[in-house]
């Protein structure tokens, strides 16, 4: 099954083609089950121009929130935003156009974006900023807006475990965006904690089959906790 | 006298019966979790992606890989259950969540909610919100009755970028628990100690008085 | 936990407030993955005028095929039916209405019924007799048709393993319709092959999250084989 | 001479790249699975759920829950997945499917393809071959040339209910492999001992003749 392996052994293969103006689809929520060596290589990268997907913007200095230092990011699409100062000065500077976008409705856009549905109505958003201008609809006397899915031209995915064939599960509450983005690129990369043979990973189990994905790589993650929250008694 | 932060989260956890899911937003809806009573239980689902969500975890239990929709670590109770973001809003959207607490800037006579957005502030998104009020089948809005200034947050209409509009039944403030309904406020009950003309004072949407306004017990 | 515990004992109970007239969504794909304890009580209540939403309609005496044997459906929304007899009868006789849907559309029904999208574009059927008097509209150049969601008042669920609190995970290709159908229905009830405690199934391996489902009750399966097909030589 | 079914099916894998994902409809598309060549893999796709397709099972293996989407008892590959049905039409919807091979009533010189309804015999649906056509990047149709009575399936308009609209770009029968571009058939190949003559009387729809018109190597 050669045509299968989709392992590659440098971040320089994993993000191949990569090239300024082009969309990123992101997973991850805040700084849970985000693809750090592929963030950071994008850095290195300097590519510019970029529109990125991702419900959040990392923080200062961690996560997506390092592709603001060189100003590569033109477009962010999020729900949430501005966890860092970079970027609201970038924002306040208009050097950064932010799209902000509903979460469950962000969710939901890239899963049709990979799901081949071009649009989909939703009760989110209507009579709100988020509505305006878009095709109002009424079904059984509720209005619904209609939204537009989303694609990139790649999609970056941190996984808990992939195997050579592009199969992947997710670890806990890191899971997030991460399925829906890897349904949604034109090349979905999949940085994972490890890397295990076809079948190790049970037929059922598997979170994104392997059809979805271009590439493998293993990654190493320092898992940044963003806000650490500690019992205050013993239990 | 006004509740505490702590007396608002005992009156929202009285709302709930045993067997709800339930989603509560960051601060004081946070807070109801520790006020569930004794004879019930409910189950706490959190956006990014975790039904039955538990207690903080200590020292030994802190994983990077387990956080709620606040970024807090936190753990899972035994049953619960973890999926993607589409699942999560799926549940949402489709109503499957019984009950959604969230915190408001203002709500006005027609249910309508403004939560995310202040003009001329710093945007930073609405996150989950609009899916929440959009979706849920019961939602509590949980406010101090003024603002910093003394200024109504119950309207006639909302001035602030909506959240979501006609989605409002319900909400409980340090004064007063009220339901909304046919275009206006009905107070429902009163806080401990304040009066109904303390509260019709600072209502300035249209406010039903019933005959009778039951004490909050707290 | 008790309000949450969904384990029901009897049949009766399971399906209690099933009435004339009301539209079952049901899993199962062929006969693989379908409820047959619940099928066969919905055959003992002796419910009339039923719509059932089921990819297919099972085959004569077994699956949803028995519904028909006392004329209980009215209406069925399927991609494939006809492997039996009796529905030929009752077809051209017009003593029941088929609603054709292509497979993918109708998947996308009842995930879109479960969650609260009422409708979604797909280029599945534009052009065809699947896409007479449906909205089109042209997102890049294609053009979609207009596909609105399905709920149930029922569904009627196949589960291998589902534990007190209504979490379920499905066995190999039983699994089809049945996650879609378990979020379509007003009420959802699952029968399944063994019921475990809570815990006993990884949160991150579940199909079926709890919050989906109703009542669950425990069955016992003939899992008959349609095609039955056996390699020819030693393997 | 015309192809049997076998050597369509070989033809028809003779279009496979390694890495392909592949979806087979019954009949003549399922066998190409058997000709695929050594230096290659392909992975099947079967709609019903399942992506690693592998061959039917021995005794000792038949599972009832584990099917085709031909309800046929079958195995899986090592490193395959299963999931739910509309995941299954998402990859297919989506574009993720590399080729779809299918029979067909009647293929036309736009891409057009009839392959599900015959008015006045009993229709038992469509299945999932309008999400298939929809879907896939390549969808490669296999068919005899011509009908039982001699009447060809290669026409200017399908006369029959459709299953998709120009979505149509190879059709291999048991006499040539064609084209299908810009509103006309273009002949590519055609079978061992078949005349271009005989394949143009057998042709209804526009058909382009090149110079050169390969012999198939089946």
């Amino acid at each position: 099954m050669s045509g299968f392996d989709k392992v590659v052994t440098d971040y320089a293969s994993a993000l191949q083609g990569l090239e300024d103006g082009m969309t990123i689809i992101a997973g991850g929520f805040g700084l849970c089950g985000i693809p750090e060596g592929l963030i950071s290589h994008i850095k290195t990268m300097a590519v510019k121009e970029l529109t990125i997907v991702s419900n959040n913007c990392g923080v200062d200095g961690f996560g997506l929130g390092i592709l603001l230092e060189d100003k590569q990011i033109r477009k962010m699409v999020s729900s949430y935003v501005g966890e860092n100062a970079l970027f609201e000065r970038q924002l306040l500077n208009g050097e950064l156009e932010v799209e902000l976008t509903p979460q469950g409705t962000l969710a939901e856009k890239m899963r049709a974006g990979g799901a081949g549905i071009p649009a989909f109505y939703t009760a989110t958003g209507y009579g709100t900023p988020v509505g305006e201008g878009k095709e109002v609809k009424v079904f059984n006397d509720r209005p619904y807006i209609l939204e537009e899915s989303i694609t990139g031209d790649f999609a970056i995915v941190k996984a808990w475990k992939a195997d050579r064939f592009g199969n992947c599960v997710y670890r806990h509450t890191a899971q997030n965006f991460n399925p829906m983005a890897a349904t949604a690129g034109k090349i979905t990369v999949v940085e994972a904690e490890e890397i295990v043979e076809p079948g190790e990973i049970a037929p059922s189990e598997i979170h994104t089959p392997g059809i979805y994905v271009n590439r493998v790589i293993k990654g190493t993650f320092e898992k940044r906790i963003e806000r650490r929250v500690v019992a205050k008694e013993n239990v | 006298m006004a509740l505490t932060r702590d007396q608002i989260a005992m009156r929202v956890a009285q709302e709930f019966k045993d067997g709800d899911y339930v989603n509560l937003g960051i601060g004081i809806p946070t807070l109801a979790a520790n006020y569930v009573p004794d004879d019930i239980s409910v189950m706490l689902q959190s956006e990014n992606g975790l039904l039955g969500m538990g207690r903080y975890p200590t020292e030994a239990e802190l994983d990077p890989d387990m956080i709620n929709a606040g970024k807090e670590t936190v753990t899972a109770i035994t049953g619960a259950s973890i999926f993607d973001s589409a699942e999560s809003f799926a549940m949402i959207r489709g109503g499957h969540v019984d009950f959604t607490v969230l915190g408001a800037f203002e709500v006005d006579v027609n249910g309508n909610i403004a939560s995310w957005m202040i003009p001329g502030k710093l945007v930073k998104g609405m996150g989950g919100a609009m899916d929440l009020v959009a979706g849920a089948k019961n939602i509590i809005v949980t406010m101090t009755h003024t603002d910093k200034h003394g200024n109504s947050k119950l309207l006639d209409a909302c001035t602030l970028p909506l959240t979501g509009v006609n989605c409002i039944t319900r909400i409980i403030t340090d004064l007063a628990v009220l339901e909304v309904s046919d275009g206006a406020f009905i107070l429902r009950e009163r806080a401990p100690g304040v009066s109904v003309e303390e509260i019709k004072q600072k209502t300035k949407g249209k406010l039903i008085v019933p005959e009778t306004v039951a004490e909050m017990v707290v």
